[in-house]
């Protein structure tokens, strides 16, 4: 029996995989289908059985949008692939990508330019913002705080705005390419980011107030779904809600990508393991990134501009493709990128995404093609903690828990 | 600076009077906004937004810079863009006509993800900066050669103002308008 | 929990090797080691599957990253890699090792299930089970879990199972 | 139907004579259409990715209930469907139903190049398009497209149904003339059956 953890009708085992009830389950339990019609996020469904108010089974039926990409990676080519598999999580787009984007930098043994990792590392902490800003958005509509769904919403635009001064696009960026970027930062850039990031400093205050802090929500989110360290190992939760659970591990950490060994930023941890610290490490991972972004923004701006793109595509570039990458600060790719080929090896790329660690398994032959592209997302092992975490809770608890995992359907079916 | 993992603890709720000060901070936010809003709604379609120039809207292509090399076809990842073979003049003697092939591109499928733009070795595919254009019926987003290098008609811009979202220290957004009034 | 200063991921990933191999021949267990990109993959005899697992897991990676199944039709097998981490073990936490085994390719091929040395495996088993028609012993729920069932029968992650893509003259109406 | 002999008398035709009366004054034509156009309730049921740019359209960013639209939770009180990308096999007959469920007139618009010609999927085995499902009225180009173009798509389809008189010919002739109704050809539900 694990202390702390609120359950209802029983007890958990000691890892809480398994709820024990204290009386005998009736035998007339009630199926609720939540989805994939529903007010929260939609596109999936929980089946429950209840007893009176309490849930006793949980079974998460997802694959409602379920795009088959890890078959048509393996049919694309080695740069198209980058604009599929973003549709995974549009909204956390570079991050997204840039697993898939090292994994190849890694079979092809390319290097990007030191002012590339800034840009793809900038844009990687803005769409994590963002990808936060929108889990906070659809957690009020779950919560029925719809201030906070307007509010997340409207901050959410002010760094779209300036993903798409970046990129020239709002969500579906398409940014990294293997060995660079697409675009360099506008004259403007710089002065946009400072004046965004100050003010969600002084937003994320309000924030507080409003909702973090507000008795109400308080109330619904304080030791509800809680996933304890053992569980959370167990299950193979990342991200976000696995350092709410007291687990420091941060790809950015373990193994550092892009510009992030030369960033200052901390990983927020926090112990308690419930909905309140799932949502809390959130709101400090924004703080952080906040702080990357300044970083990222000064050095790109006290750095002089160079290529974008790897030092080997750069040698190839006709005049006019150097021109463009000096005025206009937009890569041009070659036509041989249609067709590249890609060196015969295994590679595993992995990056933190918004909502935890995402992992690529990329598989050449030597080929036009990749040969296997496996993806695991971070919403795809997130997923089993439904069944497990939600047994033991009363069936109002089940948005709290829903939204503080800040599960997303398309990112977890693939 | 190496990044490090740090243990924070959980906001503290204030005192004994918890429910009572927690939940007038909130109202006094909600008085706050309701004193002083701070709002960009755009109203559309009596104003639009005005994007960058940078920004990723339908694709245009100029004739004239295109040398048939295909590069843009073969890399679209939706395969929305296709190559047909049309008859042109000879370069050299008018009176004979070659066969060249040209682009042309399905809006039912392009995903504006730029790549056919950035790899035009001659740089005959432009975007232009809007994107809110709806369409009836399917087939009208086939466009075919002649189409593709016109700029789509813009409704929006005949019927509203323009005006630009401005990223400002203490509104988050700010909407001005995007040309100074004429005369 | 991981404490500052960060750590070079080759030395952690070296020694984490090092661990497995311990773990595995002191248990008696014959393997293979196959070098990636960042990884390691470990390979062992269907027998060993479930002895070497329950090695690792002492050994300390507590959870599977990825289910990684490759078809390989010529070679007439499916690769099957549990590729395994550790969160709590600060020594090799972030460290990438895979324990993997052959499956010999046929109509219904199957392995023993290691749902119950790693719980986080139950799912990802499930999506190689609809995907790849391998099943699992053992499985305590072995139903599909993305594809609805008429899809699933078509064991879409199988290389027989083409998909066409569309080259760049096809598809323009004949007015265009 | 046979003539009942109730003291209420039948309701149905009671019903009808209330409605032909009603809409056979002209003005009242317009009152529907115009009253429809400004009651658009897209029903919440996302289908993928697209909902991001959904809800940021229903943000203060172009606050879409200006249109009189107000996304809804429960498909009895709504009348427009708002298909957010790619529609996959199993989701197919979740969007089948809850067309089926919104009350006449209902209108429905394709949002994203997924939701037209499968987009970056047009080769998956796992998507159907909902044009096969449903019968479309707005396209919307775009990947995904940005909430300005799904405001000017309602702002569209209002325009339309006040044009084309498409929710009072609904109302009175008991479908609208203008598109033909879809019935999808494969059974869309057909592997729910198995899995139970």
């Amino acid at each position: 029996m694990v202390e702390d953890v609120r359950i209802y009708g029983g007890w958990k085992d000691e890892l809480g995989l398994k709820v024990v009830p204290s009386k005998k389950i009736g035998k007339d339990l009630y199926e609720v289908f939540i989805g994939p019609q529903h007010p929260g996020s939609g596109h999936m469904r929980i089946t429950v059985r209840l007893d009176g108010d309490i849930i006793v089974e949980a079974d998460p039926d997802i694959g409602y949008v379920h795009r088959t990409m890890e078959k048509l990676g393996e049919i694309r080519g080695w740069i198209k692939p980058i604009p599929l598999f973003e549709r995974m999580a549009i909204h956390d787009a570079c991050n997204i990508t840039m697993p898939y984007v090292l994994a190849v930098e890694k079979l092809m043994g390319v290097e990007p330019p030191l002012r590339a990792k800034y840009l793809r590392s900038l844009l990687c902490e803005i769409n994590r913002i963002g990808a936060h800003l929108y889990g906070f958005a659809i957690f009020g509509v779950f919560l029925g705080h719809s201030t906070m769904y307007m509010w997340a919403m409207g901050d959410r635009e002010v760094f779209i705005e300036l993903a798409e001064a970046l990129t020239g696009a709002r969500l579906t960026h398409s940014y990294p390419l293997p060995g660079g970027a697409r675009r360099d930062i506008p004259a403007d850039f710089p002065d946009m980011a400072r004046r965004a990031v100050n003010y969600m400093r002084k937003r994320l205050k309000e924030y507080e107030k409003i909702f973090l802090n507000n008795p109400v929500i308080r109330s619904r989110l304080e030791g509800v779904g809680v996933i304890s360290k053992g569980l959370a190992a167990e299950l193979g939760i990342v991200g976000p809600n696995a350092r709410a659970s007291g687990i420091g591990y941060d790809v950015r950490i373990v193994e550092p990508y892009d510009a992030y060994p030369e960033l200052d930023f901390e990983v927020p941890v926090f112990r308690e393991g419930d909905a309140l610290a799932r949502t809390m490490v959130r709101v400090e991972e924004i703080k952080q990134s906040l702080r990357i972004i300044e970083q990222a923004v000064e050095w790109l701006e006290k750095n002089p501009r160079e290529p974008i793109v790897d030092k080997y595509l750069y040698g190839k570039y006709p005049p006019l493709h150097k021109k463009i990458m000096e005025s206009e600060g937009r890569a041009k790719l070659l036509p041989i990128s249609a067709a590249m080929k890609v060196p015969k090896g295994r590679a595993i790329g992995r990056a933190e995404t918004g909502r935890g660690e995402t992992i690529y398994y990329v598989e050449s032959d030597g080929g036009v093609n990749p040969y296997r592209v496996r993806i695991v997302t971070a919403s795809a092992r997130n997923a089993i903690a439904f069944k497990y975490v939600l047994p033991g809770h009363k069936i109002m608890d089940l948005p709290a828990i829903y939204g503080s995992l800040d599960y997303f359907p398309p990112e977890s079916d693939r | 600076m190496p990044p490090k993992v740090a243990v924070k603890p959980l906001p503290k709720r204030g005192g004994l009077l918890a429910g009572v000060s927690d939940n007038l901070a909130a109202l006094m936010i909600g008085i706050k906004y309701f004193l002083n809003p701070k709002r960009f709604s755009i109203y559309y379609p009596k104003e639009y937004p005005e994007l960058r120039k940078g920004y990723r809207g339908f694709i245009i292509l100029n004739k004239q810079k295109c040398i048939s090399c295909a590069a843009c076809a073969r890399i679209c990842p939706s395969a929305a863009m296709k190559m047909i073979r049309v008859p042109v003049p000879h370069p050299k003697e008018p009176e004979k006509t070659v066969m060249k092939q040209f682009p042309v591109i399905n809006y039912q499928r392009c995903i504006f993800c730029g790549y056919c733009v950035d790899i035009c070795p001659t740089e005959a595919l432009y975007h232009v900066n809007y994107h809110d254009i709806v369409y009836e019926n399917l087939a009208e987003m086939f466009w075919d050669l002649d189409t593709f290098q016109k700029e789509p008609e813009y409704p929006t811009a005949e019927e509203g103002i323009p005006v630009r979202l401005m990223i400002h220290e203490e509104y988050g957004l700010l909407k001005v308008p995007a040309r100074e009034k004429q005369g | 929990m991981l404490q500052a200063p960060s750590r070079d991921y080759s030395s952690v990933l070296g020694l984490a090797l090092e661990k497995a191999k311990n773990a595995l021949s002191s248990k008696g267990i014959v393997f293979s080691v196959e070098e990636g990109k960042g990884f390691y993959d470990i390979i062992v005899e269907r027998e060993y599957l479930v002895a070497g697992a329950t090695a690792l897991k002492e050994a300390g990676f507590d959870h599977v990253v990825s289910l990684t199944v490759t078809d390989y039709p010529k070679e007439k097998k499916f690769r099957l890699v549990y590729h395994l981490t550790s969160y709590l073990d600060y020594e090799i936490a972030g460290a990438i090792i895979g324990l993997g085994v052959e499956v010999p390719r046929s109509d219904r091929p199957s392995v023993p299930s290691l749902t119950q040395v790693w719980r986080s495996a139950e799912f990802q088993e499930r999506e190689v089970y609809e995907f790849f028609g391998i099943e699992f012993e053992g499985h305590p729920d072995l139903r599909p879990l993305l594809l609805t069932p008429p899809v699933a029968e078509l064991r879409p992650l199988r290389k027989d199972f083409v998909v066409r893509e569309e080259n760049i003259y096809e598809g323009v109406p004949k007015s265009g | 139907m046979q003539e009942g002999k109730a003291y209420v008398g039948n309701l149905d035709v009671t019903a009808k004579r209330a409605r032909d009366i009603l809409l056979g004054k002209v003005p009242l034509d317009k009152v529907v259409d115009w009253a429809t156009s400004f009651s658009l309730w897209p029903v919440h049921l996302t289908t993928s990715c697209c909902s991001t740019e959904f809800a940021a359209t229903f943000s203060p960013r172009v606050d879409g209930e200006q249109f009189g639209a107000l996304p809804w939770v429960g498909p009895r009180q709504t009348n427009l469907i708002i298909i957010e990308g790619t529609v996959t096999k199993k989701m197919a007959c979740a969007v089948r139903l809850t067309w089926e469920q919104m009350p006449a007139p209902k209108f429905a618009i394709a949002m994203g190049a997924c939701a037209l010609d499968g987009g970056l999927f047009y080769n998956s085995y796992n998507i159907v398009k909902p044009w096969q499902v449903i019968p479309i009225d707005i396209y919307l180009p775009g990947c995904p497209p940005r909430p300005e173009t799904l405001a000017r798509a309602i702002v569209t389809l209002q325009r339309k149904i006040r044009s084309k008189k498409v929710a009072s010919t609904w109302v009175r002739e008991g479908w609208r003339g203008d598109i033909e109704p879809v019935i999808p050809k494969e059974d869309l539900c057909g592997w729910a059956a198995k899995s139970i």
